[in-house]
């Protein structure tokens, strides 16, 4: 791709190198400042377990616990340090790999798992972590989260000059998305009605299969400018950058400025999801390329060299982490098959005569089967 | 015009007893208005009832909607709850969705039943899907306004009758009035209801005139169970006209068709039973399968096409349910496998009261 | 596995005489192939026959499609004829309408049945109309793949089955296989066709394997009037299993358990007739009216939920011609109203066996 | 609207100032700079002749000879400068209101009335003119454009080098068409398969009732930027800025450089449709204003500056606006109701079961009338 297409590194904001040392930055080094050790130790706790959780999810799918699994791996800091960046009463409409953000709202990541059990196709209760339920249909949940911005606009939550009362909303989806009409639909909408909406897109260089070069030739970040929306481009291996860059966005969106435009640069270490297979379509080499670019290894990096990563901290995450796989396995082989008569229910909120027939019809006919059982 | 529809003794002194409304000695004098209008007065009403219920469409503000049916409402509730949108119906179902999500209840105008295609996918995978997917935590009040079927005379894709294309879905309520009482009653109980509704307006009758009683919902509405009345009620279909020899099924723009054909039937000494399903989805079978049980006979009209059409459904059901008590097979009467045609065919093309009557003398032959 | 629906020797000698090809003599032996390997192959053959036949979609290139059924193709045709294309599917089946006009045969993949919709108002407005509002004057001789229906143990959005939605729009062809034979086959007619086709995979047949003969439909459409003869072939129903006490009505995903039932019941000393449509839109009622006047009792199963699904249509047709020769009503066997549940209940809410032979009992109870 | 909004005026490329005078510009000077004043003057008599026929039609309407009518008053320098500028191998699809564009394409204008009059809705064979047929549903067939321009890449007419042969693909749109999510598919698929299709996108200010502000808070031009699709505002009053940067757009795109898209920022001079009334949503004064602005009373003025009008050559097209507007009314009123089971005709190109069967009741069931009015 010619350089300025969407796989451009040109232009992305970075706080910390690969390497792991702190640089500077004009605009957004002020939005990083705040980070003491300990906020930065938080965060690499937090990127640590969502990836031993996210392993621990695809054992459990290759041993058939689980019907599928898709990976968060090697966009740890995108979700984490975006995630960190929320603050309670902001609300968040995910796509279906920001398992690292599931874990910032508080929602318990074994829970996660009753999606890809078939248990059921939401796992939590929204309003209970301001964070809606996955979306699987790629893309529509942008609209979503724009019609909730412009509610919270009407409801006088946004530049109310109180940072306890104002919000916004961010819309996490991936480069791919970027290519569905109804993205376009809610940037335009966004930008229209001002509405409090930061649009959070994890450039991982892949939908499936497909280079992020198919989707455009610009870089994503261009997008907004197509509709008038501010927009930056962030290392999205860079667990600050991305902290810093939507800790802004939010700031902006909350104090009336209207929507942003977020792409963080960074890359789908492991498969689509357990039913891929990237051999067929990437080099081995690309992969090693970005492992070597590891985000939890930079954050890390930092760290130690600052010596702010001691190792009773270590092996506290360790534990944790352990206990966490632990919590996992036995939870999750521990889910039994509900009532199959709960498959009618919440169709409506209101009776519907056919769903109601239905279900009564079920019923009778699988007490058929248990009286044919009893009177055998 | 007056319609012929209009049989407000019955069916309103039977929604009255439903409603438990003891408010009948007070009731003022009912007003004439035309369908269009008493839309429009419903939606006041239920703007003025809920300040949470807002309109979303394109042209709904200052111009009130190519229809007029929100006349009025922007001078009155202003832009934040009278929204004309960007032209982008996708982009219009979607964000009500979040709105929704947030404690809003938007109800949006579709400009003509053609232009509903763009929002399949909002509708169909997120607003019909999302209470379930939830586990009942997410409930999405959201009506959607459809002007919809021909006999206007207009321009392509501007007649089209697609409710069957939705009634497969599950999560979506589908109503269509057939008088102005039904369609200012009806208005309001599906803005109340706290499910998704569809809400097919049958354009060609938006001047059509009657009697309506702005009195009844309102009551019922006020009540702590309003919402579940309302969402019942407007899920029940109506005896319109009672009848003894033959069941004439039909909703939204063809109940004044099935009326003449009574009429005109009523003069050859056959007696039609009209009944208006008034909702799609639910599908009020038990209604349409006690009368068939008593006349033993059954012509379902629509304007959609009739195959893969919601008079299959009907008769699915009704053959189903009433089989060992029917003389003939259950006809239906509809559009035809075609596009909407040209203006010039349209009444070439839509039940006629000719092809209405013939279905009755076949059914009437055994 | 090997299929139990394979009943290649009537149905195949009909297809032969009917194509009237007299390349008998010099057939090959039949290969062996799963179902997704022979829609591969009908595409390569498709692609060899007309250089103007082109794929589309999304990982349909290196990747070979999500379930592989374009492995290879890339490879082998290069990213002219093989596109993988941005994730916009109604982009998709927008450009494929403007390159059909160009002259084109685009053959778009849609990745999983849940995902038609963003694309339904392409389908529905432009796609299915364009016949019609030029007066001819444009063909458009799309194809759309969707691998559809359940059984696989997916997440939402991966097991509907969508094909009602898209019947009751005239202008649209609507064709499902249920063996490779026909798989192989109707993706060769449905691409010669001038007219635009949904062609619904079962993808839970996808790995079933069976006897293709890879000459006939060659010999076809290598004639003048191939496309003609196809598109007439692939919309005829196919009598998968001759019997006389029930007709049991199915098509793609289904009939398998059609012929299970029939295998079933046999043993009980019921004689099931099994019928696999093949198309939806045309219905071949005429060859279920025919077998219902000789069972007198029928039962339609799919996977689709069974108000306002294509079954209603099937039953609607048969009581409405062959009324006075049924013991019993047509009754449908299919999901139920709601959406699509969890992976842990979709035994309990697809047609089973069980359902199969309960409805099947009930007709012969009469 | 703040200025840089959809209804600024500034950045406008204008070769002829509202009063008429020829200016200079950098860049589109070269390709209007052919311009001879009888190619000028053709020009002029397009514009008079569809204005003419608009007049006509919208009265046949009042008459109700026609069930609606869709002017193009207002637009004829944007459809007029642009239509000239096509070469008869490319192929344009238009909206609904392209009556000046189709003129050019040789589409006879009377033969559209019979969409408006319910006969049919398609009335010319799209090949015959390189014009597509009318489409109604806003932004549709932006998509078509884009793939039967990724066609013509396909079949190798682009950068051949042979100005005969190299073609592109023009589709209108209005403005309020650019929020439809089909038209950022569209601008992406054609930006990523360098699709030869120039987005004509003619804004006139309102999409019925809604100012372009509705649908954008930057000019409508920069919808372009998004996608890395090159894109230029111009005076759609202007009839000759109109052709040059129509004349440049084509030329990059038959020559394999991709698309374009250009804004003309117009207004409409008349209602909506004849069913509309404007009165209800914009301020006569503005109406007035534009009306100061009229396309055709630019060049008319520049023609007559230059002593290019002669009386002869006015007298000699208002004879033919005449005509056109005699055979107009005498064409339309001469139509008749075609055959009823023309009706069931090319729903499918191959036959069709359910077709089948309802035509042959239909002529059935219209055959026994005749036949009871025969045997009475
Ligand atoms: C409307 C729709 N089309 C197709 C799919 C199938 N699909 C699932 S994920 C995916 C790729 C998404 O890529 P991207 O947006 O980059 O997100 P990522 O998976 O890389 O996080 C596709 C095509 C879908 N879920 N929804
Ligand atoms: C999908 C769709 N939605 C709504 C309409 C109704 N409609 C017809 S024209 C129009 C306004 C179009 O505005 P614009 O794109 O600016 O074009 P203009 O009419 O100004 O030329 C609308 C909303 C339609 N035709 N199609
Ligand atoms: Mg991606
Ligand atoms: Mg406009």
């Amino acid at each position: 791709m010619a350089a300025g297409g969407p796989l451009s590194t040109d232009d992305l904001v970075q706080l910390l190198t690969p390497a792991g040392e702190r640089i500077g930055h004009q605009q957004f080094d002020a939005y990083a400042s705040h980070l003491t050790p300990e906020e930065l130790r938080a965060m690499w706790r937090d990127m640590t377990l969502v990836r031993a959780f996210d392993k621990e999810a695809t054992s459990l799918q290759r041993q058939g616990e689980l019907g599928l699994w898709v990976q968060s791996w090697g966009q740890e800091a995108a979700q984490i340090g975006s995630g960190h960046a929320l603050n309670s009463q902001d609300f968040v409409f995910p796509s279906y790999r920001e398992h690292g953000v599931a874990h910032t709202r508080g929602v318990d990541l074994v829970e996660v798992l009753r999606i890809f059990r078939g248990l059921q196709h939401g796992a939590w209760t929204p309003a209970d972590h301001n964070f809606h339920l996955y979306t699987l249909v790629i893309g529509s949940h942008a609209l979503h989260a724009t019609g909730y911005a412009m509610g919270l606009t009407k409801d006088g939550l946004v530049a109310t000059g109180d940072p306890a009362k104002d919000a916004a909303v961010v819309a996490y989806f991936g480069d791919g998305a970027t290519s569905q009409g109804d993205v376009a639909e809610a940037l335009t909408f966004a930008s229209v009605y001002d509405a409090p909406v930061v649009f959070f897109v994890q450039n991982n260089q892949y939908a499936i299969s497909e280079s992020a070069t198919r989707q455009s030739r610009v870089p994503i970040a261009d997008r907004g400018k197509g509709v008038g929306i501010p927009s930056v481009r962030v290392d999205g291996n860079d667990v600050i950058a991305s902290h810093a860059v939507t800790r802004w966005a939010l700031e902006h969106a909350r104090s009336g400025q209207g929507p942003v435009l977020i792409e963080a640069f960074t890359y789908r270490m492991g498969a689509h999801t357990t039913s891929d297979d990237p051999t067929r379509y990437r080099p081995k080499a690309e992969e090693q390329l970005w492992a070597e670019r590891d985000p939890i290894a930079r954050l890390e990096a930092h760290l130690e060299a600052a010596g702010e990563l001691p190792d009773e901290f270590r092996a506290e995450v360790e534990a944790q982490a352990k206990a966490l796989g632990e919590r996992t396995r036995t939870t999750v082989r521990g889910w039994t098959k509900p009532d199959t008569l709960g498959m009618f229910d919440h169709v409506y909120a209101e009776p519907h005569a056919s769903v109601e027939a239905e279900r009564a019809w079920f019923d009778r006919y699988q007490r058929s089967f248990a009286d044919q059982e009893a009177t055998r | 015009m007056t319609t012929l529809d209009e049989r407000p003794a019955t069916a309103r002194t039977q929604h009255a007893a439903a409603s438990g409304s003891g408010a009948r000695a007070e009731r003022p004098a009912p007003t004439t208005m035309t369908m269009a209008g008493a839309i429009n007065a419903g939606l006041r009403a239920a703007m003025e009832r809920d300040p949470k219920t807002l309109l979303m469409g394109e042209d709904i503000g200052a111009l009130g909607g190519v229809f007029r049916v929100t006349d009025g409402l922007h001078k009155d509730f202003g832009d934040d709850r009278v929204m004309d949108t960007p032209l982008a119906e996708s982009g219009i179902v979607g964000t009500a969705i979040g709105m929704a999500m947030r404690g809003y209840r938007p109800v949006i105008e579709i400009q003509f039943d053609g232009f509903i295609f763009p929002a399949y996918d909002q509708i169909t995978t997120q607003l019909a899907k999302m209470h379930y997917r939830s586990g009942g935590a997410i409930q999405l009040p959201v009506v959607i306004r459809v002007p919809f079927a021909g006999g206007i005379g207009a321009v392509e894709h501007h007649s089209e009758s697609p409710e069957a294309l939705f009634a497969h879905t599950a999560g979506l309520r589908i109503v269509s009035p057939a008088t102005p009482q039904d369609a200012f009653d009806m208005i309001q109980q599906a803005i109340a209801s706290p499910d998704p509704v569809m809400f097919f307006e049958p354009k060609a009758r938006y001047w059509d005139k009657g009697e309506v009683d702005t009195t009844r919902v309102k009551a019922q509405l006020d009540t702590a169970a309003g919402a579940s009345t309302g969402t019942a009620e407007m899920s029940r279909a109506r005896v319109a006209r009672e009848g003894s020899d033959v069941t004439v099924v039909s909703y939204g723009p063809t109940v004044r068709l099935a009326l003449q054909a009574a009429q005109v039937a009523a003069g050859d000494g056959t007696d039609i039973e009209v009944i208006d399903l008034r909702s799609i989805s639910p599908l009020d079978s038990d209604t349409v399968v006690k009368s068939a049980r008593k006349t033993g006979r059954v012509v379902v009209v629509h304007e959609a096409p009739t195959s893969f059409g919601s008079g299959a459904e009907l008769s699915s059901r009704v053959h189903e349910q009433a089989f060992f008590h029917l003389h003939a097979p259950v006809l239906r009467v509809g559009g035809f496998s075609t596009p909407y045609p040209g203006a010039v065919f349209e009444h070439d093309y839509l039940p006629s009261l000719d092809r209405v009557l013939d279905a009755v003398d076949k059914v009437m032959a055994h």
